[in-house]
């Protein structure tokens, strides 16, 4: 480069600096709190730390234990299910109801604000009503057999087998009408014209949104998923309120695991070692996934 | 098509017979009220939105009545004596260990924590999506990589390194540290959608208040901000919903005396004196998630608009 | 009514076709008699109506009162598909995930025709319109051009009777512009559908139309083929909508000179002799005359009075020069051969062809 | 001076118990800020830790004493409380002096313990019985026998909630019942995984299996709420710790004529001593140290330990208190006691870590009847001889 | 550097210039000087660089290597605002939340110049601009030729040295777009500025321009007047861009015809004794032979032979009447008067006017 040569070049690292200086918080963050913390977790994750860290390694010997435990085991299994249920119905739901409040209908601000309003409330709240709602003794349960159904069972919080699909209702409830409110801005977005054509086609509805819109709306899928995803892999609260994990270690999950074994097994060894483990997980999906969208000097827009 | 053309020719004829104004179709296809596609499009949505209303209804209904007709068993039935001691005790006279105020201490120290971290989080969030948007230097796409893969990481796992940050800074339990944690995690998914709103934004603007000799604090502040009331209430929205509703830092960066609505929710939801006071329980989850709600009916609109705008570009 | 006959031999038939949006009325009272195999082009002003006549047709949009008859049958209630049109948008409207082959396909699979019915229509339609290359390829891997013809190609192979062209080439920069109006123009001439054609473009109307709808706030002001509207627009809007750059209108009056009779404004007097409907003019009478840039002579007599004027800018456009002059108070654009140049505040004289010029009466608008 | 408290009693018993330590703390001259956080110490815990690592220490804070402080202590972040222990001759007065050596770590003695917990209680619900027409059973076998009688009168044998601590809660009180003492030890002390896999603990998963089968049908979380059902008469019997009785208490039943305890479920009349103590982060305020002081020396002062056992339902650390106003329970609890019948709770011979694997094996067995007895000793022998 | 000399008396000097978008280049060693108050355009298809070089010039792009002059001072590093540079966007670009008088002032209240002194311009720039009326409201409830002219009032009271603009008409319809043409002729010629005017519309490269640049990717094809532009391109990709309809291109070579040189293509021969160049050519080489449609006459001798052709195409433009004819293998566009119209398939004869015409090597493609 010629750049000594010519008058006044500036320092390239000086030029926008204000954007740097602005940035520094986002670096920062990404530096020292996600890269820095993440590596300290895995570095400790060799260690045997109880309360509190220490730099004793072990080895493996966590991971081997945490793939012994049939509760990490379980968390796993509930979390994928609960991940890919969660995820697909979001999805599905929130894009049939933003399908269905495209039509040009009325009261479109008050269904919009009745889907959206449990997304204000916590996951605590949202555990706590749905534990209510769903118990068998007073809950849909007692009703429907008060009312001469009597041989009725929905009981899905004291079910082992079924018990993650009680979460995933209430998960559903909270989240929904946030995708939907994604999704219906990305319908509104899709080119006028593009209806019009399809309908000159003679493309019935369904297939126009199938084979069409949908795939028009990649963007908003994109942090439409990005949003939901972090969601599922940090579910936590939810759990808690609504069954604490139980019935026995039926509904546990990975981020509980985490919890309970840095704060109340007091073992953080264990619970960097299970911490790792999501990480490791999540950036096996994430990364090459964000390095085609995010990364690698896309050009804008 | 050559069928169908014939075909059209022989209808051409039949109709040509006297195809005059008032016979056949004329003006707009008639569509009844209660068309079949109706029925459909607004059950759907009745029914989802009775789905969506029956936990509501449930907690309003089970915070008005008193607790022997609770027992009574069926959650569903409409208070037959409406009173308002539960909510009167959730919010004020509800204990937690020796305090007996109910929710009304937390209320405003929620206040004192949402406000500057709302604030302070969507600031710092808009200002690196802008960054990210029209000033990009080396290395800023990788940053914002990380901060998307950051917004996957279960909060749990930041705990100790960000308890050891906060105290080798000094700040560990003061109401800075807990809004500097808050803007932390709230930076992936803010920065994702400001960032995807200024890129909307045409860059012509930008370009042309450069020229104009605007630098850029005075292109955010002069010429971005007013235009971008949609997306800040968007990230207002999820912000007061997610600190608001926070309880995981709010116990761990703060002191019983600071601490928000959502633990001493926890604290009278969790402790019980044998009985569960589900009544007081509803109303102190209502009066807890109050603040968030009517920040959603009064900015819903908006919200829908700026989601788009946040959205639609990757 | 005895429309019959003028149904019969119409490939589209508009009757008393009128839509509001709510209160607002944008199509008044509407008739419309599209020959069998014409090119009709619809053109006017944004926002005058032209893209929601359009969509009636194509049965996009549900007329509020009337009636409209394609191939005779009346298709006032009909779904869009099964009216014999096809359709064709300024954004392309393809369907971005798909390949070229796909987007003119799906229609068809869709109605379940054969594959081997498909293949062909697909073949001959790429062909047609040069796109075998292109197959392949996904919209966003195209030029606007190709893509525009991709959107032709959609309508092409529905084999419909009817094309309906939404501006298909204002999104394209002006050389493509030329290029693909000459394509759709032999297009035309070697399908011989019935082509009704949106643009506000006039020199795409003027170069492609049989016939020229003029539209003005949802009222069609004038219909006619080509060269009519040019020379002989109906009234003021048509005449200076039409021709660029505009006609040049004078206001004055009508007054006696001699033995016949002239124009005058700003007490410059303009004999109407050669004007070809001069006898019918009423001395006295407001009027508006108008004279199209290329029939006002530079230095150069065709008869009549001479002018003095000055050159205030000066357009040379190649092939052309577009002179801008001041003239007792007007400006007025004349064009000249490209190779005659002038300098900025020459002084030049103006001589005005009547035998084209056009007399508008001032009140009611409309030509003498 | 103020001093900041943090404990997580927040039940209605518990908090009438804190009530009389603030009382006498404040009568001292100094302050008792409370600082209570509800859902049991596995809630509050991460957060006392965290915010003494954190370096915002409170003056004060409640640890089940045991293992559960002992890393804070190595690293140096508590305050050495042998001073005051000295001064007070706690030595003397504490008993059973194992609740004292729990405190104590290379000489050193970090805390002050308030009470004495014993696990080894089953509470009965007379009107159930009554209810059921079966006599009110008076040791686990006859319980077992009963439950056929409740179930037919619509009523739950057994309430378990579905907290994890609670099913543990209940094995280990089975063990120390069906298994006896020694063998207890073997398991727990020596972590002799032999034992654990033998045929001594065997039968105690087959007690076990028993209970989960009884216990089905309680849909409650929180041990308070499963108490209630026993209270209210809609679960016959709940094992649970001497923390219970607060809860009759509450709901103003007596012992004896309301409800019945039965202590080493009325087999093996021992009970554990565990318990919960305070402990006292090191504070660079000399005023709030001396405060630290003061509480410790009041939080075993007499009186205190009387008024605050007393709403607690628990047992005084000291001997030498008169406990005259002691109910049924609570003195059937002392006599065991002065018998020395007594051994160590979980909580002081196991790590927390190796607590939360056996809270997580016995939850899973309590909640899934598709789990062997067979099964879940192997995974029990495999956790003892792990354990730390 | 000793640039002085050749940089004083350019406005906008630009040395070297090379821009790349990582691997890809846009802009390769491009040179360029602009005059002192010149209007220079900058014309090129789709994606050749232009708003590239446009954005270096304003400092909105870094160069990869190479110089930037304005008005003699280098000023490859500075911020866009310190270059003493306006710049009109094609999308506006008004800060839709402000007044058309706060867009206009935003720049001068930045630099802090005296509330006095911003009135004051703005006052004057709004009266060149006629504007005055609109100064309170916003951008949104302007039309189109309004907000172009509010963008360009916003570069007008910066009092900037060089004028910039990025098709700031292709926004416009065709109407709106002839108008605002001339005002901007109008304005350059009232205030003598210097401006770059970036394009892919030729009729405005051809009627604003001082000076062309013709770009290609990213390199400059022909700098020159627009007349010798039109009249003389300098290469093949000249001749075929400029011009609408292109220019006419017949490939062949050339061949001795009596005393003289001649054009031969397909068999049919055209004598170039007529050609500016005539003596430099020699026989034997392979050429393109270009003629503009204008320089063909039908059923007219200009010199020269006569050819047969057939009409296949007649393209009315008012004005002028474009026909497309097959001639010999070779489809041709010739204009004529409006005047006159022709059917399709009628028979004509052709004669060449090779005074105008151009001769181009096949090889390098350069003008001989
Ligand atoms: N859905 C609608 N609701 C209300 N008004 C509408 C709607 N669609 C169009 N209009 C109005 O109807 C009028 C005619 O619109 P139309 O799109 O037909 O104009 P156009 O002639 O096609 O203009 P353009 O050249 O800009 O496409 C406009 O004034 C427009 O504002
Ligand atoms: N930020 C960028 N990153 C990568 N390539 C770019 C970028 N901006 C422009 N290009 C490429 O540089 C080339 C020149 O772009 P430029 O915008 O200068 O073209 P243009 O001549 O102005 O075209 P148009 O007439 O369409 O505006 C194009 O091929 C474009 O794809
Ligand atoms: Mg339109
Ligand atoms: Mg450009």
């Amino acid at each position: 480069m010629t750049g000594q040569a010519q008058a006044g070049r500036p320092i390239k690292l000086l030029r926008n600096l204000n954007a740097k200086i602005a940035s520094i918080p986002m670096i920062l963050t990404a530096l020292v709190i996600f890269v820095g913390g993440t590596f300290w977790t895995v570095f400790y994750s060799f260690t045997n730390s109880k309360l509190l860290p220490r730099l004793s390694f072990v080895g493996i010997d966590q991971y081997e234990r945490l793939w012994a435990a049939p509760r990490w085991v379980t968390a796993i299994e509930n979390l994928a299910l609960y991940g890919v249920l969660s995820l697909v119905f979001s999805l599905v739901i929130g894009f049939m109801l933003a399908a269905l409040m495209d039509q040009k209908i009325r009261f479109e601000n008050t269904f919009r604000t009745i889907f959206l309003y449990p997304f204000a409330l916590s996951f605590i709240v949202t555990g706590l009503v749905w534990q209510w709602v769903l118990n068998p003794d007073f809950g849909i349960q007692s009703v429907v057999r008060s009312m001469g159904w009597t041989s009725f069972t929905f009981n899905p919080l004291y079910t082992p087998e079924i018990v993650i699909y009680g979460i995933l209702i209430a998960a559903l409830w909270q989240g929904t009408g946030l995708v939907m409110c994604l999704m219906l801005a990305g319908l509104r977005g899709i080119d006028e014209d593009i209806w019009k054509a399809a309908r000159v086609d003679g493309i019935p509805m369904w297939r126009t949104y199938l084979f069409i819109v949908i795939p028009m709306m990649r963007p908003v899928f994109i942090t439409t998923i990005v949003i939901i995803a972090s969601g599922i892999v940090k579910v936590y609260d939810l759990v808690v309120a609504q069954t604490s994990g139980g019935p026995g270690i039926s509904s546990e999950v990975p981020a509980k695991y985490v919890y309970d074994y840095m704060f109340q097994a007091q073992n953080l060894g264990q619970g960097f070692a299970a911490s790792t483990m999501m990480l490791v997980t999540v950036a096996i999906i994430i990364v090459p996934w964000a390095y085609l969208e995010f990364g690698g000097g896309r050009k804008r827009g | 098509m050559a069928d169908v053309g014939t075909l059209n020719t022989t209808v051409a004829g039949i109709d040509a017979v006297a195809p005059r104004l008032g016979e056949g179709p004329s003006g707009a296809k008639p569509r009844p009220a209660l068309s079949s596609r109706n029925i459909m499009l607004y059950g759907t949505l009745t029914i989802a939105a009775l789905y969506y209303l029956l936990p509501l209804y449930v907690m309003v209904v089970t915070s008005l009545k008193g607790m022997p007709e609770i027992r009574l068993g069926n959650i569903f039935s409409p208070p037959m004596e409406i009173t308002f001691e539960p909510w009167v005790k959730a919010w004020a006279e509800a204990c937690t260990g020796l305090n007996c105020d109910g929710l009304s201490r937390g209320f405003w120290n929620s206040v004192r924590i949402t406000v500057p971290s709302v604030i302070i989080s969507i600031a710092i969030a808009s200002v690196n999506g802008y960054a990210l948007a029209n000033w990009r230097f080396k290395g800023s796409e990788l940053f914002f990589s990380i901060l998307i893969i950051g917004a996957f990481i279960p909060y749990q796992v930041m705990i100790y390194p960000i308890v050891i940050i906060l105290r080798e800074i000094g700040i560990y339990g003061t109401l800075t540290g807990l809004v500097i944690v808050h803007s932390i995690f709230g930076m992936p998914i803010l920065t994702l959608l400001f960032r995807n709103y200024f890129v909307s934004l045409p860059e012509e603007l930008f370009k042309a208040a450069r020229v104009d000799g605007a630098g850029f604090w005075q292109i955010f502040l002069k010429i971005m901000l007013p235009m971008s009331l949609p997306i800040f209430v968007v990230a207002m929205i999820l912000q007061v919903t997610g600190i608001w509703n926070d309880f995981l830092f709010g116990v761990v960066f703060t002191r019983p005396d600071t601490y928000p609505m959502t633990v001493q929710l926890n604290n009278i939801v969790n402790s019980v004196q044998g009985v569960k006071e589900y009544n007081v329980n509803m109303a102190a989850t209502i009066l807890t998630g109050l603040v968030p709600l009517i920040v959603y009916f009064v900015s819903g609109r908006l919200f829908v608009r700026g989601i788009a705008a946040g959205a639609v570009k990757g | 009514m005895n429309v019959n006959s003028s149904v019969s031999n119409s490939s589209v038939s508009i009757k008393d076709l009128s839509l509001n949006f709510g209160a607002v009325s944008v199509l008044k009272d509407l008739n419309l008699d599209i020959n069998d195999g014409e090119f009709l082009v619809l053109l006017g002003s944004s926002g005058c109506g032209k893209s929601t006549l359009l969509n009636c047709i194509a049965g996009l949009l549900d007329a509020s009162e009337g009636q409209i008859f394609i191939k005779g049958k009346n298709v006032t209630w009909e779904e869009p598909k099964d009216r014999g049109i096809g359709m064709v948008f300024q954004s392309y409207a393809l369907y971005p995930q798909m390949t070229v082959e796909k987007n003119l396909s799906f229609g068809l699979r869709v109605a379940k025709v054969p594959q081997a019915e498909i293949d062909k229509r697909v073949a001959r339609a790429s062909e047609i319109l040069q796109i075998q290359p292109l197959l392949k390829r996904k919209p966003a891997e195209l030029s606007g051009g190709q893509r525009q013809r991709v959107a032709i190609g959609r309508a092409l192979v529905r084999d419909v009777d009817v094309f309906l062209f939404d501006e298909p080439l204002s999104n394209l920069d002006a050389k493509l512009r030329s290029e693909l109006r000459v394509e759709i123009k032999r297009l035309h001439q070697s399908l011989k559908n019935t082509m009704i054609y949106v643009t506000h473009d006039q020199i795409e109307a003027l170069t492609l139309a049989d016939r020229i709808a003029i539209m003005k706030s949802g009222i069609i002001q004038q219909l006619d083929d080509p060269t009519t509207i040019y020379n002989r627009p109906r009234n003021l809007f048509v005449a200076g909508f039409i021709g660029s750059p505009s006609m040049n209108f004078l206001r004055g009056e009508l007054v006696k000179s001699g033995d016949g009779i002239a124009f005058s404004a700003n007490g410059v007097i303009f004999s109407l002799a050669a004007y070809e409907a001069s006898e019918t003019l009423q001395p006295g009478r407001k009027v508006v005359l108008g004279v199209r840039p290329e029939h006002i002579k530079v230095n150069e007599n065709v008869g009549g009075e001479e002018h003095d004027a000055t050159v205030d800018i000066e357009e040379p456009m190649g092939a052309d020069n577009l002179l801008w002059l001041k003239h007792a108070g007007h400006t007025m654009s004349v064009r000249v051969n490209g190779a005659r140049r002038f300098n900025v505040g020459a002084k030049v004289k103006l001589s005005f062809d009547m035998t084209v010029a056009s007399v508008f009466d001032a009140e009611s608008e409309l030509r003498l | 001076t103020d001093l900041e408290v943090t404990h997580w009693w927040t039940s209605g018993g518990e908090s009438a118990a804190v009530a009389e330590l603030a009382k006498a703390f404040d009568a001292t001259g100094n302050h008792w800020v409370d600082g209570a956080i509800a859902g049991s110490g596995g809630t509050a815990r991460p957060i006392m830790i965290s915010r003494i690592t954190g370096g915002d220490p409170m003056g004060a804070t409640q640890f089940n004493h045991g293992r559960q402080a002992e890393e804070l202590v190595q690293a140096g972040l508590m305050r050495d409380l042998t001073d005051v222990a000295t001064a007070e001759h706690w030595k003397d007065i504490i008993r059973p002096a194992s609740l004292l050596d729990s405190c104590t770590i290379d000489g050193k003695i970090y805390c002050a313990p308030v009470n004495i917990h014993s696990w080894q209680w089953l509470w009965l619900s007379n009107a159930a019985f009554k209810k059921a027409g079966v006599e009110v059973p008076k040791n686990w076998d006859e319980f077992v026998a009963a439950a056929p009688a409740l179930e037919k009168a619509g009523i739950i044998p057994l309430a378990v909630g579905g907290q994890p601590w609670q099913a543990t809660g209940a094995f280990d009180v089975l063990m120390v019942a069906v298994a006896g003492k020694d063998t207890f030890n073997k398991v727990f002390k020596d972590k002799d995984a032999e034992v654990a896999a033998g045929p001594e603990i065997a039968k105690v998963f087959k007690a076990a299996d028993d209970a989960r089968r009884m216990a089905k049908g309680s849909n409650v979380q929180d041990w308070n709420q499963a108490t209630n059902l026993v209270i209210t008469g809609k679960a016959g019997g709940q094992i649970m710790g001497d923390w219970a009785q607060g809860e009759f208490a509450l709901a103003g039943q007596k012992a004896g004529t309301d409800y019945t305890c039965l202590p080493g479920l009325g087999v093996n009349e021992i009970i554990s001593t565990g318990g919960d103590a305070f402990y006292f982060p090191l504070l660079k305020d000399e005023e709030k140290s001396k405060a630290q002081a003061v509480l410790a020396k009041t939080l075993l002062d007499p009186k205190t330990q009387v008024a605050f056992n007393l709403k607690k339902g628990s047992l005084p650390v000291r001997g030498d208190v008169d406990l005259a106003a002691a109910n049924d329970c609570m003195k059937k609890g002392l006599d065991i006691l002065a018998k020395g019948n007594v051994i160590q709770g979980t909580d002081q011979l196991l790590s927390a870590d190796s607590q939360k694997q056996k809270e997580d094996l016995f939850s899973e067995f309590f909640a899934n009847p598709s789990m062997t007895p067979e099964d879940a000793q192997k995974r029990f022998a495999k956790i003892i001889a792990s354990a730390d």
